[in-house]
């Protein structure tokens, strides 16, 4: 009989995490994809000193991006404002200038927090390397920035790359919309963004789901995250008023 | 995806009142920059002016559109309120699901964009300089910007157009010898196209072409306005 | 209206390859994916002095590797035989002692054809690269063994690894089941394979489909390769006798 | 995938007769190393005897197979005659469709691999060495071979088991203090289980550790067949 995977609630599936830990968390930016209900229990845990991977990170909750109208926006600034986390890494943590200032940008500001600004493409090709065993690669991208301060240049066929390294984490936050009991994931429409690579670059790996179903329930061909990446499934109460 | 959209979008104007004619607005920009977008192809459209170029794109064209958040084929908004989270585009929006959509991951999503796949991409900025560097994500003065998928576009698409207002506030050039701000890519834009010129980059020597001018406005009134050198090859032909 | 991308024959799809030309060629090995309807109209067309990409590669023909009993195979070898190709990087061209020896196998021993062989997720991440805009990429794999000798070694936290470089060609030649008019395309079973990474990584991608269907016939969320990677489109004839 | 399982194969027993008891069949040997493998465990098995692996299962264990075409969670073949050409295992034989599978692509599958997310991987060998070296994948005379998935799975598993005939043709020793066939991957294998012992590689130490013998075969008698010097580290027991 293989592992059981299945936590019986979200507070139970986060509860080993240390502070200090390192925390990937899924989705875009907005309210799809994100792994809402796993984030608020991380919150609720309390611990600190939490090093964040985000992409668009903590912009919805002052500028509506990515959630619907109705809604009250939740977004990763939630562990700026209880002051849980000390850093992180993402692509866009800074709204417009019409907007009123995020919680990251905050925190940045009074020097609560560090923010390391990484362009998007480098950033999800960090992560998938990290869990395609890929220690380092070598992108256009960012050459001739700030972002390249500090990085090695290199020349391949007259064109001048920077060298990127993998990045991993102690635990990944993710969402999908169903899982087999096995840990098979399947996701609907743009849910997907950084999920699956970051199923596969964390050492341990929890997803939220709306639901749970037995070996089989998933089509073969839409398997979109492989059981082997996955560790804890936690399914949402039928109903949930959350995206 | 860059922060462009809403920083250019603080432009207020010519509050001076010396223009020669009035400047283009932000539709009529986009418009503009939609009859350069060649049926077929696969076109990623920043947030403000870039993204109104699908509403104008001429007659039988029809592009294929991608979003840095794994979408590619996606058309018109969902109305408000009736969005679907899982069907979002890099602006934070919610499309409608039409015929023909794919949906993909990151991963996927940046294999287009870093690979080269992408024809063309339309940007905001906050200066671009003579040799066809592009600044559009932090303003110095914030100490943070976000970059998003603005530098992995910047540096890897096929062509890239910017579509912005001509000046920033008080008419401040953003069209200069080099830029102050930090960069997004250096000598990626193709061309650019403003409330009162169209400007083309010759990156291989170093020259802007100014190409064409809004109705009323001479050579002189757009270098006026800018602060790079500005040449002329060929005809200049009036914006329409 | 945009391009069409759908060719009338087999041998229209392939009548501008030049001699000369680098081939990737899909699939895995074996009769699924392969797209072998392709493969015997550029045979048929004749040109010389090309370099194959492949990876289980040419072993069918006498292992059998990969068709149904009641067919003859059909595979990469094909290309040796006719005197077109000179090279070929594969992973896998050596049948197993007990087997006759393949049509790479005797080109090679015969000096008609240089024969690279590459360890197959060196091979695919080789072609990735090349599609992903990657110019290289660090690998554990091959460290310490034939293939490493010439690479650039390098250490990242205590292990070393090789520097392997992407990998494009002219053309490819893939295989799946399904496309629409305009491109997008859908896979069944093991045949993706190489196929998809393949699509992103030639100049020109032709693909052989069972069915062309019209946009919108795909499910959004079974794309399994962008439009914006497909050149041409060939269908085969209904009831097609090979797999 | 490697080419060793056809060619450890050609190993024609024991032509001088002079064993002390009869070795193991290939089948007794698969069934002991699968005794190892780890309920819910991600597993690749090579081609010949680590195959076999599957039809020995202790009861209650279930595992998932890996096939570097890009195949996870298959079981048993189709009939013959019945299988599909696009259900292939990496061994080019047909499984049948059976729930919880997954198919995915060949980058997928190698990231799987080379990420080192594959638990266990049982392969064949032409030569090991006493530190942990793999040669699997040609053999010198002929010149030319084939890797397949062999080096990315012998280099990145997180455990690696050879399960082998111990000798090859006329009783010449596969287990060597040096290779000298071109590598797989060094210093990669954890436990070699044959025909008549079950050796562990101790790669902190360098030590080839015999661990238990076929029924019947000492120390000496299976030291006489292998070329690396092998300790003792406990007690030896009798494989079963």
């Amino acid at each position: 009989m293989p592992i059981n995977k299945i936590s019986d609630s979200f507070a139970d599936a986060v509860a080993d995490i240390p502070s200090g830990a390192s925390i990937m968390i899924g989705g875009f930016g907005g309210a799809g994809g994100q792994p809402t209900r796993l984030m608020m229990a991380l919150r609720d845990l309390g611990v600190g000193d939490l090093t964040i991977i985000g992409n668009v990170a903590g912009i919805s909750k002052t500028t509506g991006y990515g959630w619907p109208d109705h809604l009250d926006p939740i977004d990763q600034g939630m562990f700026f404002e209880s002051g849980q986390a000390t850093k992180i890494t993402c692509s866009f943590p800074v709204p417009g200038t019409t907007n009123p200032l995020s919680e990251i940008e905050r925190a940045w500001r009074e020097g609560r927090a560090e923010v390391d600004i990484v362009p998007q493409g480098t950033l999800i090709e960090r992560i998938r390397s990290a869990g395609a065993g890929v220690p380092a690669f070598y992108t256009p991208t960012g050459v001739g920035t700030p972002v390249a301060e500090g990085k090695e240049h290199r020349d391949f066929d007259g064109r001048t790359y920077l060298l990127e390294t993998a990045l991993s984490a102690d635990y990944a936050l993710i969402r999908a919309q169903k899982a087999d009991t096995r840990g098979n994931l399947q996701y609907t429409g743009t849910s997907r963004a950084f999920n699956p690579a970051m199923a596969t670059a964390a050492k341990v790996t929890i997803v939220e789901v709306d639901e749970i179903v037995e070996v089989g329930g998933i089509d073969p061909e839409r398997v979109e995250t492989l059981s082997t990446y996955v560790n804890r499934i936690v399914q949402r109460e039928a109903g949930d008023p959350l995206p | 995806m860059s922060i462009s959209g809403s920083t250019s979008g603080t432009n207020s104007g010519n509050p001076a009142g010396n223009d020669p004619a009035p400047r283009l607005d932000r539709a009529a920009v986009a418009k503009r920059a939609a009859r350069d977008l060649v049926d077929g192809s696969t076109v990623n459209l920043g947030i403000g002016i870039p993204a109104l170029c699908a509403d104008f794109l001429p007659d039988g064209v029809e592009l294929l559109y991608h979003a840095e958040n794994g979408i590619l084929g996606f058309k018109e908004l969902s109305a408000p309120g009736e969005g679907d989270p899982n069907l979002m585009d890099a602006g934070g929006k919610f499309p409608k699901l039409v015929p023909g959509m794919a949906f993909f991951d990151s991963v996927e999503s940046f294999n287009l964009i870093r690979g080269g796949h992408i024809d063309v991409t339309v940007l905001g900025a906050l200066q671009v300089s003579r040799t066809g560097d592009l600044a559009n994500w932090i303003i110095p003065k914030r100490g943070i910007g976000s970059i998003g998928g603005a530098m992995d576009l910047a540096a890897n698409a096929k062509r890239v157009v910017i579509a912005m207002e001509h000046t920033a506030r008080g008419d401040m050039p953003k069209i200069v010898e080099e830029c102050t701000f930090p960069l997004t890519a250096p000598g990626c834009v193709d061309e650019i196209i403003t409330d009162i010129a169209v400007i083309k980059i010759d990156r291989a020597s170093g020259r802007m072409i100014l190409r064409e001018t809004a109705p009323g406005w001479s050579f002189d009134d757009v270098q006026a306005l800018t602060e790079a050198t500005l040449v002329v090859d060929g005809e200049i032909v009036v914006m329409s």
